[in-house]
């Protein structure tokens, strides 16, 4: 897929909880051609701490208002930086990057998209590609309690929505990989995305019980076009990119 | 309009903007965002006689200005590049140039020869100042007798431009630059990367896998534009200058300190349409300041 | 409470929080914005046999994340630091230590001899590696020989601690450590300023008077947090590391590297009070990860 | 004088000319003692490319309204980051920094301000200082044409002005240094501040007549507080410090 270099205009930042904020920007011209499991590299500006671009996946697509948007938690300067911005604001991006999620899964499949944390971010534009393409979805949502479960009503729209808190405030107590839906029901085919020891714990999961699993990795990045090598992760095939190679990967073929 | 080629160690370039190895790939990753034939010169990744993994992750640290890497030349080999990367940009109108790294200097010698008979290939950057490698890299690029070792062993074989790559971890780089001169490398590419290192204070530990990395970006570029000054004076072969290269102005910065081309790295990463951009900068410059040519500002200071 | 103490090689400093030579004058500049009576330790200006008037303007250059400087020790003399600077701070309840530099060995010792009598001066920071002056200074510091030499010359006459300020822009600074360990150093402190250039496009000119100057604050830091993990393993003798401290957090990450105290320098310009920040951000980072003693990070990595 | 570091919260920023704005600060509590002739310096926030603060000097201090106003001409990325603060936007400064105009001229003497371009900045406040202390000021005010010359109702309460423009459209045409007053009146004293060849003429003009200058001066700095020995201007005494022996100094100790 053709990568682009776009200014686009921040519409609405949106306060989620303390630490969970949501970026809808759009342009004048529509948007390319993005899909699900894609990110992007946020350019951060007017920041003396930040240096490089910060990848980000696509949260969703809302074609009709030609908006994109992003979820992003805060955890160090760059995120904290695009927290404080205000509609009107120009955001730098290169889009769309990486691999998607497998898109046409069989038919009638019995999907389950699990997300922790901020790695719900990707899932919510997968579960709508994939609604829209005739497939039924569940979601799995952990957090650590119902403040920090974010976008539940998004969610809803495009499936069932299970959830895990691990104060209990929400859903079952516990983590994703605990909810009694893994063992009550069974699928054909797991998304996720979430922390490395979740991801890991699914890994095991759908080894143990020969479900396909496709996991979107987190990792340090640089370029984010694959001409760095910086973004490596280890596979039975050797080291991968992440950013070209991934984010998506089957999780057998990683080394966890 | 104003003359903007350059020629380097021999090879004609149709401006003196390149992209540095490592950090452009094989040129083709960049040609969604801009029209890459339009570069003066692109250095591909760092090449070695057999394919490397590299090193485990993390292999990259943000740091003030700049980052770190330790990507530890991770490639296929140069066969592979013979065989699957060569045919895909023989035909792009721009002068590729490989980097070619090795361990050993009968590593290096065996993979310049490989690369002697590209036509297209007009000729190699010696790679003697990679900081993230174990055994050789850095090694031979910080003593004058192993620099030239591995220049004359290269030349030997070589036969098209040899450009030679410095390493900035030296105590006096303008000697090394003499050696490497002296056995005949046609051209020298200043500067790889500074040796760095970064702690992640909460988990008390090295970020790196590596615990120490190469720094580049706009962080050493006081330190570039100082040694490619030194060698300037210290050297008749033309010096490709590098190191924190942003924008034109700093391009120019370098030309001014004696730099006859530049080479544009980390920027990439920031803005993948930067050595384009760079390129117009400097035609701007020098209309705006009414030079014909690129080469009436080479080493003005 | 957690023990911030630490012992610099024989001298007890209150917290590992130093301020670097140049960066921070007498101290008595920046005593309207902090009580400069609670950093660890103050590393006075570089003083020398005799007044120096340094070098001429422009002297000053930003970088990214840095600056350049080009001082070139202007000061005094030790005979001025001796009447009329000691009388003032001598009763100020931190350890001040005078940076000892010179263009001899017979300036560095007779410099040293004088100070050898200054009570409430426990010891000497010996910079061998001053990059801005014409002779002497860094030369002393690039080569195992001569940094020996002057460790010796001046550890025969100097009978308090004697610290040796190392210069980063050598091939290999471990070996310099051990060079003047051996010599009877009782710590290290690194690093001193890298050397740089910057040009000014418009003018085409180097900014600086002197060409080139030392390049300092963030922009260095992740080279000088390597040669600290580098020299810290090299030798037994304390190490002080610096360059580019910003925070608690930096200063974190050169003690995690292996530095028994830190120096703060640039950043003084950046905000006056920030010795003292940085003083209480590391008593917090103890108490926050349940640490008693400082001396329980140093050189975990 | 008592040094502080300080956040003033920004009331106003009045672009006055494509190349210049005015600052307008302020705090709750009141501004601490500050002198004409003393400068600031300024922290620039939000700039990657900028590291060092920059100096700028102490244009007026209106005790009434407790604001401190700064006169800043747009030149490079620090200046144009200041230039895009908005009200309630927090400024932190170290004030007040350097030595004074001098500001006990003998009574009666008769007083030229001279200040070309943003060199004015300065002399509003030593304007201000004179007549309240019943000195009669004569400003002396260059630019490049009339709608460069700035700020002049606000000198027109402190004095008589004069005015020269390099095209001619107020005042007389040419440089300050050739204004007619300097020839059809004397002075006992000049203050002056502006381009260095500008100040370099009145070293001279001053040393011909023997009337006695001062001139202040620009320089670049780090510390700004006699810390770092970057500042120096060479003098008939050696190198001295800008920022601690300066900014004011008498025009003959100058090596011009
Ligand atoms: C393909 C991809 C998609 C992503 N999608 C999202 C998303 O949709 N929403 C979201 O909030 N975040 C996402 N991330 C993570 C996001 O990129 C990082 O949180 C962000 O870069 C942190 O930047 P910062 O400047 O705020 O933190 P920094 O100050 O740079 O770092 C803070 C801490 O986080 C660590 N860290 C930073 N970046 C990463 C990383 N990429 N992987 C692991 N650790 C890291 C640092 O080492 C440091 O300890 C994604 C990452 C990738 C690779
Ligand atoms: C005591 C003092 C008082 C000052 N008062 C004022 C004032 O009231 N209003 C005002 O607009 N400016 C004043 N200045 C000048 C002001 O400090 C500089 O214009 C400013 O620092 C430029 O910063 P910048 O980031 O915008 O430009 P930069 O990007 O840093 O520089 C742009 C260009 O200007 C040159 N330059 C930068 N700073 C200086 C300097 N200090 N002296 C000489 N050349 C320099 C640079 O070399 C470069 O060529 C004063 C300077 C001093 C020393
Ligand atoms: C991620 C990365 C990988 C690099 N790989 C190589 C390499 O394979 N061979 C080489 O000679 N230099 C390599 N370099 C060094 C660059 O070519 C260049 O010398 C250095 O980054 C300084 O320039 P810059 O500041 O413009 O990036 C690499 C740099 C980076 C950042
Ligand atoms: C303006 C200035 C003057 C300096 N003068 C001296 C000096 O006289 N003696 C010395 O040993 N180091 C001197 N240094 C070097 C510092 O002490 C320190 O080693 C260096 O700046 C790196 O630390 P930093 O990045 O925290 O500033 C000077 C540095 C600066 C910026
Ligand atoms: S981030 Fe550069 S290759 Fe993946
Ligand atoms: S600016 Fe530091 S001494 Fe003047």
């Amino acid at each position: 897929m053709k990568k682009f270099i776009l200014d686009l205009e921040l519409k609405e930042n949106s306060i989620l909880d303390k630490k969970h904020f949501l970026l809808k920007l759009t342009s004048p011209s529509p948007l390319p051609p993005m899909l699900p499991g894609q990110f992007v590299q946020v350019l951060v500006k007017n920041s003396q701490e930040v240096f490089l671009r910060r990848p980000v996946s696509i949260h969703y697509v809302d074609r009709e208002r030609n908006e994109l948007w992003l979820l992003i938690q805060v955890v160090g300067k760059g995120s904290q930086k695009l927290s404080e911005l205000s509609p009107g604001a120009t955001v730098n991006l290169l889009l769309p990057l990486g691999n998607t999620f497998t898109l046409d899964p069989v038919p009638q499949s019995r999907l389950i998209l699990i997300g922790g944390g901020v790695g719900i971010a990707p899932l919510l534009f997968l579960g709508a590609y994939l609604k829209n393409n005739n497939h039924q979805c569940n979601f799995l949502l952990g957090a650590r309690s119902k403040k920090d479960l974010l976008q539940l009503t998004e969610f809803e729209k495009y499936g069932t929505v299970y959830t895990t808190t691990e104060d209990g405030s929400h859903g079952e107590k516990g983590y994703v990989t605990q909810h009694s839906i893994l063992k009550s029901k069974s699928f054909d085919m797991i998304y996720a995305c979430g922390p490395t020891p979740m991801m890991k714990a699914l890994a095991e999961y759908a080894s143990e019980t020969g479900v396909y699993c496709e996991v979107s990795l987190e990792n340090t990045m640089a370029c984010g076009i694959g001409a760095c090598l910086c973004c490596v992760t280890d596979s039975l095939d050797g080291h991968l990119c992440v950013c070209t190679e991934g984010p998506v990967f089957n999780s057998k073929r990683l080394k966890w | 309009m104003v003359k903007l080629s350059v020629n380097i160690g021999g090879v004609e370039l149709k401006n003196p903007v390149m992209t540095a190895s490592g950090t452009f790939g094989y040129g083709l990753e960049y040609s969604d965002f801009i029209d890459i034939s339009r570069i003066g010169g692109i250095i591909v990744k760092g090449t070695t006689i057999r394919e490397r993994q590299g090193n485990p992750y993390p292999r990259m640290a943000e740091t003030s200005s700049g980052m770190l890497n330790a990507v530890g030349l991770q490639n296929k080999g140069v066969d592979h590049f013979v065989s699957e990367i060569y045919p895909k940009i023989k035909d792009i109108d721009t002068n590729f140039f490989v980097n070619v790294s090795g361990s050993t200097i009968e590593d290096y010698v065996a993979t310049a020869e490989k690369l002697n008979d590209l036509e297209k290939i007009p000729g190699i950057e010696l790679n003697i100042s990679c900081p993230n490698v174990k055994e050789g890299g850095m090694a031979f690029g910080t003593s004058c007798a192993s620099a030239a070792e591995v220049t004359k062993a290269v030349r030997r074989v070589y036969h098209r431009s040899l450009m030679v790559k410095l390493s900035p971890n030296v105590s006096n780089i303008s000697d090394i630059a003499q050696a490497v001169e002296y056995e005949g490398a046609d051209s020298v590419s200043l500067i790889n990367t500074l040796l760095g290192m970064a702690v992640d204070a909460e988990k008390r530990k090295a970020i790196l896998s590596t615990v120490t990395g190469g720094l580049s970006g706009p962080a050493v570029k006081p330190v570039a534009l100082r040694m490619v000054w030194q060698v300037s004076q210290a050297v008749k072969i033309p010096v490709i200058g590098l190191g924190g290269i942003m924008s034109a102005q700093d391009a120019i910065e370098f030309i001014l300190a004696g730099a006859t081309a530049v080479q544009v790295g980390t920027a990439n990463f920031i803005d993948p349409c930067i050595s384009t951009k760079i390129i117009d900068g400097i035609e701007d410059y020098l209309v705006r300041n009414k030079f014909n040519n690129i080469s009436d500002i080479v080493g003005v200071i």
